[in-house]
């Protein structure tokens, strides 16, 4: 294909009937999956079954199986959190943002996007949980009328946690769901299997498509997506407060909110990335999710990536200008200490990497594209490592210093959730409409369509008008 | 059934017929078997006897509902039950008849004495419903004046520890009391005319009774003999003393009234038992004040670094062969007669110490070391003549000792008789020889040749299994005994407790040997009965008096005028290849205290090592042996090191330790252990396996080579700071300066609190008008001697972790010392200045721990106390990440369970759930816990305060780490109070807040540390 | 296509999307319900105890001092169980055969404790000190409930910290002048108490009156009770 | 026709080929005076609401009070936790420290505007309606696919069968349907 940027967003010559059937035959066919499905799901199916050993024994022990210790009280359990909830920030990105600023290459992968955030935000919330040393009790964050007469601790950015993740988790899941409706619909209708229909029936309400419920539908979509453009930054800052807030040398800064923003978009998109382009090939959504979505997905990584990188740089900077003796030797002991390897495996990954996709002809290869996003997602994950490891490790006292490694099961847990994630993400593969059938229709008339709108709508009042005359 | 009115059962028989139906049972079944008898009559009237405080074990058994579900139930309930949910319906059970003068709930304290290494400590100790929670020092005992150490603190671990040898075997077979005895007296009647063939062998013995008991054995025995050997008594101050004037005398020093005092290798403030006393009334000459004008000076050669070298003005490492040298030139410079051999002055430095001394005539001392050989000792005491300190600073006095003997001598006269099999019978009271003699003695095989062995000890050792009956011994707080003092004042030893276990004190045994089987009371009363002058109703009172007191009045030692000292000829200096150290342990001495965990997971004051020692070198050394890189040079290494002396050979882990003398090794003693419980047993490498009989102190003549072989020593300080990383954790200058400043503010604004805060603190608690509690670190005389943080453990039910949980940065200690050295450079990398400071929770004004608590576990009383609530925890660790001092430790697993590879010395074994303080919750999985100021005590003088209608008085309360501190380094009280001791503390321009530029504003603060260096070696500038 | 539901299908849908907004709810309260009921807290429900001791017959009808028997209530934190001996103190006098009592006698004989079931329980963590309460001047049944009306004993309040923080909080409603803490029980007995005191005794939801609260205030006063502290959590929890 | 078989009739579905055709037909039927018609679109077509005469501004207010009554109950919780019911010293800070309070009425806020967005769109939608008349209709189903329906209700005073069916043939429509109620 030539240049991707002036490609097309819908490739293919497609019929409403065509992209239903390319999209809903995915699900309404049950008999052709490749084979790419079975191997993948039963990995995550493997992994998941790891997830479960691991938290089975956490619980079992207490979380003196990690690697934790005075002083480093957060290990893997945070920077797994945070990593998490990063990677679910580009969904919410793409259907929202994009959406009020009439992305229309969005649509065709808004879906799965949306699909992952609410599995990256589901193993996110795992952590939270079970990093505590009493989970059995961790029901004491919610505020609710308790016989002890006492309440959370609402200064606390973990409380804070607690109600953005749910809220998030939530208005994600209503966000999707809806977005699903009038696509349930048609595959109740397409569907001829008497299980598929009452299934889809449920889950599509009795959605009619009627134009009153268009005109209500998108109302109450498009305010949704405003709703959720603030929450989904005020999630990934409230998230960076727990560092912000305290006074930890490398965790006590301003700049943590934008810096973590930018990082979780940069991380999300290289998840959509590392999901995508392996799936549209084994569904063959070629004409769907073009070289253009995966090149515009590209230039956000990259615009993201130098904002991130830009927030090392200023770390640095602070601890230098900050005139701090903890600062400053926070910074030497990332650079030169015994992290250091890390520290600089991590501008590698994300400040370093990145900068090939200036280059078209890197956006257009897919195996570079797919490695690069890889990598990514690795040096998001060594970033988090940076901030809460090596933070901490040596703070303010040098009798109190200590190191840190991660544990057997500490591993296990994040191996384990990664299977989490991979299981859920092809069960919605296999059992949703992957792509919002619904829009792509609409971007198909759009493209196609004969009469321009105004005409229509400007023909549509004068007939309004006679109308009341005659009445 | 015998019923009430058949009374012609004395209690004695109760007690033997409950020991023999108890005979031959361990452990957890024991336990069982005694709460199965605990309702039988005989044992209920057997328990209710004149002493309250002995009916003890019944009640934790039965009676004390309260205090033991504080224990058994707070698990529990930690585990999750919020409020008053699900508890187990559970009984609850009164006496039958209540003791007199008990008060359920109020615990009841008694003076007794703690037994270390045979000398007496006098102690005061709590006792909730009869059972001892907590030891405290008795303020009217010369050796503790109301302070203790980590030792005395840890016996009380001791008293319940599970593994003790809880009754009577024959080669290892569970055997009875009675069998023993019948034995024994069949054995001693077989003996040939006079008891030829006897032997008795012991440690050092101070008891009066003891004494006299033993000599009652040899006056029926007339042949027979008695030994002593106690490995870490100070054998070369008596050999010393006999050399400089011809008879044994012991040397008492008298610190507090000494400006100017040189240690030759001595470390007076950490070798027990006279350590306590000693730091006392060093630290009464060092209290530096606003306006103070003179501050003792502190003159140190020493080769092993100990805290005394830290504590020291001036310190100079030397290997041991070198310092006889040094002290005949000091004593040349002080005008000791010296005859020809007078050694010329070896060192710059000498001659200004010399005359230092010599400028304080009767102000200053002299203090030779227990490792050194008596020729150092006979030169000290001639030292003191010369600088008129007899009858100021030091006094001789008769020995304390029943029998002072050349103990080395005595045990080598043993094993030469045991080889000629000239010892039939064998009776070795306490003590664990086999183990302690040294290698070439071979004292286990001389030992087999013997066919009566006995030993009375306190665990199932070495020489248990190796002598053919072994006796359970009591521990001191559960028989009845007496001891006396290092300066010779005898106390009565009152036990707090039945025994636990089926166990019998020395007293006790020897009576039954010599066929009069009476209770060790009676026997200790016998003895003191027949030595009382006038009638017997004055005596109970007297007795009554001395019980009460913890001391007897008038039998401190007698001084004795002594002549001239003996200058002896020097020894000549023997170094080929390098030297081997063999020093008693901080913590372990001699092995006695091996199997107490409490002691062998406590940090050793300069080397921070928890659960093993190693072999001790300097930088220089392990660099020039190649074991070392320059620049990594103080960071602990993993190597193992084989050292080979005299033919024999050890392999040991390598520990770098700055300050240590060059060219020489130390190891330490009481480590190795191959029995004697599962908390000793396998741990460290065993000195005693190199040390031989002619030079147990120290030799030369070691190899060292590298090995292969890695090994992983865990230290508390991951980091050696070496420098302070470019921070002030503590903050020093030298007297002079601050005189010459005028008593200027130590701190400067880099490390003072700034005035303003971002936020209002509500009025209701800023402007409270009650107690605003405080404390006060004064790290000028803080010796860094660990006692603080034991006393924390026990108070606090703080549970042991093990080594791999140290290893990982878990240990529980809320109060913890810190080790600085300052300086970077190699000359500081081989001699540093060390700083020790204890950093307990600072209950800080604006807790940075607080607002990040989502639970709002940890909040602020109105008192000022940054309070934890363990059971609203959920465990995020949150609070912990975000103190800046890292005071906050958390339970990762359920360490007070032992987990999670059974760690010993926790709360829910039956024995130490008895030990455990009711006042303290024992904290679950899963929960933060911290410094609490010993809350528990607060609570306790407020509400007796209130009910007696008063405000709490000025040192009324006393934390534990504050009560138990020799040198009383540590103030607490209200700081609302002008008055209050702490509060003028707080007013020393000396005083600087740790970290007081984050703006915590810590309720704890410091008082500088102060050196007095002489001026004529070369003035030091103090940290900027 | 045909119709996929039937027309009741509509109602069912509608129904169960109320369902899964309100189960849940419905569920919490249930909860919380079970938690504040007696069934949870074991309030009102005597238990069986070896004998079948009456406080009404021995504090009202026989006007026995509550101290008497828990000796250490004013002294200590632990108020202190009757050893056999103090029944037989006048057992062994009166009721001397009575088969009620015969496990007392047993245990006298035999030396073999009574074992009681405890009726009012804490959990480990928290700290409660009857000494000061009563120094204070806080009647047994603020806490106990019409403990002298009780023929069998049973738990008279539930324990929760809610129901000690209330008291904690505002303290006046419940402070008497200390003489009058066991004194009360006597006047009752005469009959000459007032009408106040007497709620508090017989009423376990006793809800003082504006005057109480006011005499509560000089009392606060007198005792120099620090009434903010009183809900500081080292007070109860350590 | 009379009523009962009036009564018995839905409607008549009229299908169309796209999405302009059937803006025009609903325009064409208003004019015809129709008023009780509704079109059914495989996506939302614009002006065809306009068309048929739809108007709604109901949701966004729903939304709007959702949001508020969030803040509120966000903000108000803190505030009376902090202030009234259990006042804390926490390092020191005030009681009310509103900052901090700031995240959590954020979250309540979009947390309850969100609820009021997607119940109130059903609510006014009338849904979930899984059964309805227009099911009965064959052709119905590809009204979620890739045709377009107009439908005139049996209720609208000027329905009259013949005529009307008479009315959507001329406007184009593919097919013309009863459907039964």
């Amino acid at each position: 294909m030539s240049n991707p940027s002036t490609e097309r967003i819908l490739n293919g010559e497609h019929s409403y009937l065509t992209i239903d059937g390319r999209i809903g035959g995915v699900v309404l066919d049950q008999r052709k999956h490749p084979l790419p499905w079975y191997v993948t799901f039963a990995i995550g199916f493997g992994l998941l079954q790891v997830m479960m050993l691991a938290f089975t024994w956490l619980l079992y022990k207490g979380v003196g199986i990690w690697g934790i210790n005075i002083p480093v009280g957060w290990g893997f359990a945070i920077i797994n959190f945070v990593w998490w909830i990063g990677i679910g920030h580009a969904g919410t990105l793409i259907s929202a943002i994009l959406l009020l600023m009439r992305q229309l290459w969005r649509n065709s992968i808004n879906r799965f996007a949306e699909a992952m955030t609410l599995f990256a935000v589901m193993c996110a919330g795992l952590f939270p949980l079970l990093h505590t040393g009493r989970p059995w009790v961790a029901y004491w964050l919610f505020p609710y009328p308790s016989v002890l007469g006492v309440w959370p601790q609402f200064r606390s950015p973990l409380v804070w946690d607690v109600f953005a993740v749910s809220t998030y988790m939530t208005v994600s899941a209503l966000f999707w769901y809806i977005g699903l409706i009038p696509d349930f619909a048609t595959m109740r209708d397409k569907a001829r299997n008497r299980l598929a229909q009452i299934v889809f029936g449920i889950l599509s309400m009795g959605w009619r498509g009627s134009a009153g419920h268009w005109f209500r539908y998108e109302t109450a979509y498009l305010i949704l997506a405003g709703l959720s453009t603030p929450l989904v930054l005020s999630v990934h800052s409230i998230v960076s407060f727990d560092f912000a807030v305290s006074i930890i040398p490398g965790w006590h800064t301003t700049i943590f909110p934008p810096y973590f923003v930018a990082g979780a978009i940069y991380a999300g998109f290289a998840m959509v990335l590392i999901l995508a382009i392996p799936i549209r090939a084994w569904y063959g959504l070629k004409d769907f999710i073009t070289m253009r979505h995966l090149d515009w997905m590209a230039k956000f990584m990259l615009g993201t990536g130098l904002v991130v990188f830009y927030g090392y740089l200023m770390e640095a900077f602070y601890a230098w200008y900050s005139g701090n003796k903890y600062e400053q030797y926070m910074m030497m002991n990332r650079w030169v200490g015994p992290y250091a390897p890390l520290y600089w495996a991590l501008i590698v990954c994300n400040g370093i990497t990145p900068q090939f996709l200036w280059s078209p002809k890197v956006r257009r290869n897919l195996a570079m594209l797919f490695t690069i996003s890889v990598v990514v997602s690795i040096g998001m994950w060594l970033e988090r490592f940076m901030i809460v490891v090596e933070s901490l490790h040596r703070d303010f006292l040098p009798s109190s210093w200590g190191m840190y490694a991660g544990t057997i099961w500490d591993w296990a847990t994040f191996i384990g959730t990664i299977g989490f994630f991979t299981f859920n993400m092809f069960l919605f593969i296999r059992f949703v409409p992957m792509i919002n059938m619904f829009e792509m229709k609409d971007l198909l008339h759009k493209i196609t369509g004969r009469v321009p709108a105004q005409a229509i709508t400007q023909r549509a009042h004068e007939a309004a008008e006679l109308a009341e005359e005659r009445a | 059934m015998s019923s009430k009115n058949d009374t012609n059962i004395t209690q004695r028989d109760v007690l033997q017929r409950l020991k023999d139906r108890l005979a031959g049972r361990k452990g957890p079944e024991y336990w069982r078997s005694l709460e199965e008898l605990a309702g039988s009559p005989e044992f209920q009237r057997f328990v209710e006897d004149e002493f309250p405080n002995r009916s003890s074990l019944l009640e934790a058994m039965k009676m004390d509902r309260r205090s033991f579900l504080t224990l058994m139930g707070s698990s529990i309930a930690l585990a999750g039950l919020a409020g008053c949910r699900f508890l187990p319906a559970e009984k609850i059970v009164p006496y039958v008849q209540a003791p007199e003068d008990l008060i359920p709930g109020v615990p009841v304290y008694y003076a007794t004495a703690a037994v270390i290494l045979g000398y007496g400590v006098g102690i005061l100790v709590e006792s909730h419903e009869g059972r001892p929670t907590k030891i405290e020092g008795n303020p009217g005992h010369p050796a503790s004046l109301g302070s203790t150490d980590a030792l005395v603190q840890a016996t009380l671990l001791d008293l319940y520890d599970p593994e003790r040898s809880q009754n009577v075997s024959k080669k290892g077979q569970a055997a009875t009391w009675d069998a023993f005895f019948a034995e024994a007296r069949k054995t001693l009647a077989s003996l040939p005319a006079g008891g030829e063939g006897l032997r008795i062998l012991t440690g050092t013995v101070t008891s009066p009774t003891l004494a006299a008991q033993i000599s009652e054995v040899l006056r029926k025995y007339p042949a027979a003999r008695w030994h002593q050997y106690e490995p870490a008594a100070d054998h070369n101050a008596r050999a010393g003393a006999v050399a400089a004037f011809g008879k044994p005398v012991q040397a008492i020093y008298h610190l507090d009234k000494a400006a100017r005092v040189l240690t030759l290798d001595a470390d007076f403030l950490g070798q027990p038992p006279s350590n306590i006393r000693y730091a006392r009334d060093f630290a009464e000459r060092r209290r530096v004040r606003r306006g103070a004008t003179e501050m003792n000076r502190l003159y140190a050669v020493e080769s092993t670094p100990g805290i005394t070298g830290a504590m020291a003005d001036h310190r100079w490492a030397l290997r041991p062969g070198e310092i006889e040298a040094i002290a005949r030139a000091i004593a040349a410079g002080i005008g000791v007669r010296m005859g020809a051999d007078a050694h010329q002055a070896t060192y710059p430095w000498v001659d200004a110490v010399a005359r230092d001394l010599a400028a304080h005539h009767g102000a200053s001392v002299v203090i030779p070391g227990a490792g050194q050989p008596p020729a150092v000792h006979a030169l000290a005491y001639a030292m003191n003549q010369a600088l008129g300190a007899v009858g100021s600073t030091v006094r001789f006095v008769e020995p304390v000792e029943a029998t002072p003997v050349d103990h080395l001598a005595s045990l080598k006269e043993l094993v030469a008789d045991m080889r000629a099999h000239r010892v039939r019978a064998l009776l070795i009271l306490g003590g664990n020889p086999v183990y302690t003699a040294p290698a070439d003695l071979e004292f286990a095989d001389a030992l087999a040749s013997v066919p009566f062995s006995v030993h009375l000890g306190r665990y199932d050792d070495e020489t248990a299994a190796t002598c053919l009956w072994h006796l359970a011994e009591s521990h001191y707080l559960e028989a009845w005994s007496d001891v006396r003092a290092f300066d010779g004042t005898a106390s009565i030893v009152q036990p707090l407790i039945q025994p636990l276990y089926s166990s019998r004190s020395a007293h006790e045994v020897l009576a039954g040997l010599l066929g009069d089987p009476i209770p060790g009371l009676e026997i200790v009363k016998n003895h003191w009965r027949a030595g009382f002058a006038g009638p017997d109703a004055r005596f109970e009172d007297a007795w009554r008096k001395w019980l009460n007191d913890g001391v007897i009045p008038g039998t401190a030692a007698k001084p004795v005028t002594v002549p001239d000292a003996k200058v002896p000829a020097p020894t000549p200096v023997v170094a080929d290849g390098y030297d081997v150290i063999f020093r008693p342990d901080p913590n372990l001495v001699d092995g006695t205290f091996a199997n107490n965990a409490w002691l062998m997971e406590l940090p050793r004051p300069l080397t921070k090592l928890t659960w093993d020692n190693a072999a001790l070198m300097s930088p220089a050394m392990a660099v020039r042996l190649g074991l070392a890189t320059r620049e990594k040079a103080y960071v602990a290494n993993n190597q193992v090191v084989e050292l080979s002396y005299k033919g024999r050979k050890l392999k040991a882990p390598l520990f770098i330790l700055p300050g240590h003398a060059d060219n020489c090794v130390t190891l330490h003693l009481g480590w190795g252990r191959t029995r004697g419980g599962s908390v000793c047993a396998g741990k460290g490498v065993n000195a005693y396996s190199l040390q031989t009989s002619d030079a147990p102190d120290y030799g030369s003549g070691l190899q060292i080579a590298p090995t292969q072989d890695r090994y992983e020593l865990v230290s508390t300080h991951y980091h050696s700071a070496i420098d302070m990383e470019g921070r002030h954790p503590v903050l020093w200058r030298t007297f002079d300066e601050y005189q010459r400043s005028g008593y200027a503010p130590v701190a400067g604004d880099e490390e003072s609190t700034p005035s303003e805060s971002m936020f209002r603190t509500p009025p209701e608690y800023a402007n409270y008008d009650g107690y605003a509690w405080g404390m006060s670190i004064d790290l000028n005389v803080c010796i860094g001697c660990n006692a603080c943080v034991v006393a924390c453990q026990a108070e606090n039910n703080i549970p042991v972790v093990g080594k791999d949980q140290v290893s990982r940065g878990r240990e529980m200690y809320w109060i913890r010392i810190d080790r600085y050295y300052q300086g970077t450079t190699e000359a500081d990398l081989e001699n540093p200045v060390t700083f020790f400071e204890p950093v307990p929770c600072m209950q800080c004004e604006l807790a940075p721990c607080e607002p990040v608590c989502p639970v709002g576990a940890t909040t602020h009383s109105h008192e000022g106390l940054n309070q934890m609530v363990y059971n609203r925890c959920v465990g995020t660790r949150y609070c912990s990440n975000n103190c800046p001092y890292k005071v906050r430790r958390f339970n990762f697993y359920k360490f007070s369970a032992g987990q999670p590879n059974n760690a010993p010395g926790n709360y829910d074994n039956p024995t130490y759930k008895l030990m455990a303080n009711p006042n303290v919750t024992v904290r679950g999985r899963g929960v933060m816990e911290k410094c609490t100021y010993c809350v528990q005590r607060i609570n306790e003088a407020r509400i007796k305060a209130k009910e007696q209608n008063r405000t709490i008085r000025d040192g009324e309360i006393q934390t534990a780490c504050q009560q138990v501190c020799p040198t009383k380094a540590i103030t607490f009280g209200n700081i609302h109070d002008a008055g209050a001791e702490v509060s003028r503390q707080k007013q020393e321009p000396a005083k600087f807040v740790l970290l007081g530029d984050l703006n915590t504003r810590p309720r704890t603060t410091y008082l500088a540390k102060f050196r007095n260096p002489n001026p004529e070696i070369g003035t030091e500038k103090s940290l900027e | 296509m045909a119709q996929v539901f039937p027309r009741s299908a509509n109602t069912l849908a509608r129904v169960s999307l109320f369902c899964v907004v309100a189960g849940p709810l419905a569920i919490l309260l249930t909860g919380s319900a079970i938690t504040r009921s007696g069934f949870n807290t074991k309030v009102d429900v005597p238990l069986d105890q070896p004998v079948p001791f009456s406080h009404e017959h021995h504090v009202n009808e026989l006007g026995i001092d509550c101290r008497y028997c828990h000796t250490s209530v004013t002294k200590s934190s632990f108020a202190g169980i009757p050893p056999t001996y103090t029944c037989m103190s006048c057992h062994s006098q009166i009721w001397t055969n009575s088969p009620l009592l015969k496990p007392v006698r047993d245990s006298l004989a035999t030396g073999e404790p009574l074992q009681w079931v405890r009726v009012n329980k804490l959990p480990d963590f928290v700290y409660f000190d009857h000494s000061i309460h009563i120094n204070r001047g806080i009647n047994c049944n603020v806490c106990h409930g019409p403990v002298h009306r009780m023929q069998l004993t049973y738990k008279g309040k539930p324990f929760f910290m809610s129901f000690c923080v209330n008291c904690h909080r505002n303290p006046e409603g419940y402070l008497r002048p200390r003489e009058d803490v066991f004194n009360l029980y006597v006047k009752y007995q005469r009959g000459d108490i007032s009408a106040e005191d007497r709620r508090m005794l017989d009423d376990p939801d006793y809800v003082p009156s504006p005057a109480q609260v006011a005499k509560g205030k000089q009392l606060v006063k007198e005792y120099g009770i620090k009434k903010a502290q009183l809900t500081d959590c080292w007070i109860c929890h350590r | 026709m009379d009523k009962r078989d009036k009564s018995q009739l839905y409607g008549l579905l009229a299908e169309f080929g796209d999405a302009e055709e059937i803006v025009v037909a609903a325009g064409k039927a208003r004019e015809a005076g129709y008023t009780r018609l509704d079109a059914f679109t495989p996506f939302p077509v614009h002006g065809l609401p306009e068309a048929i005469g739809f108007r709604d501004v109901l949701v966004p207010w729903l939304i709007f009070i959702g949001g508020v009554c969030g803040a509120l109950a966000g903000f108000g919780l803190q505030y009376w936790i902090n202030a009234v019911d259990y006042p804390m010293d926490v390092g020191g800070r005030p009681f009310v420290t509103w900052p901090s309070f700031i995240p959590v009425t954020f979250e309540c806020t979009v947390l309850f505007a969100a609820f009021a967005a997607v119940i109130g769109m059903l609510m006014l939608n009338g849904l979930p309606r899984p059964h309805h008349p227009l099911f009965n209709s064959d052709r119905f189903g590809r009204a979620s696919q890739d045709r377009f329906f107009l439908c005139i209700e049996a209720r609208d005073p000027r329905f009259d069968g013949a005529a009307t069916r008479r009315f959507l043939e001329e406007l184009g429509a593919l097919s013309v349907e009863e459907v039964p109620a």
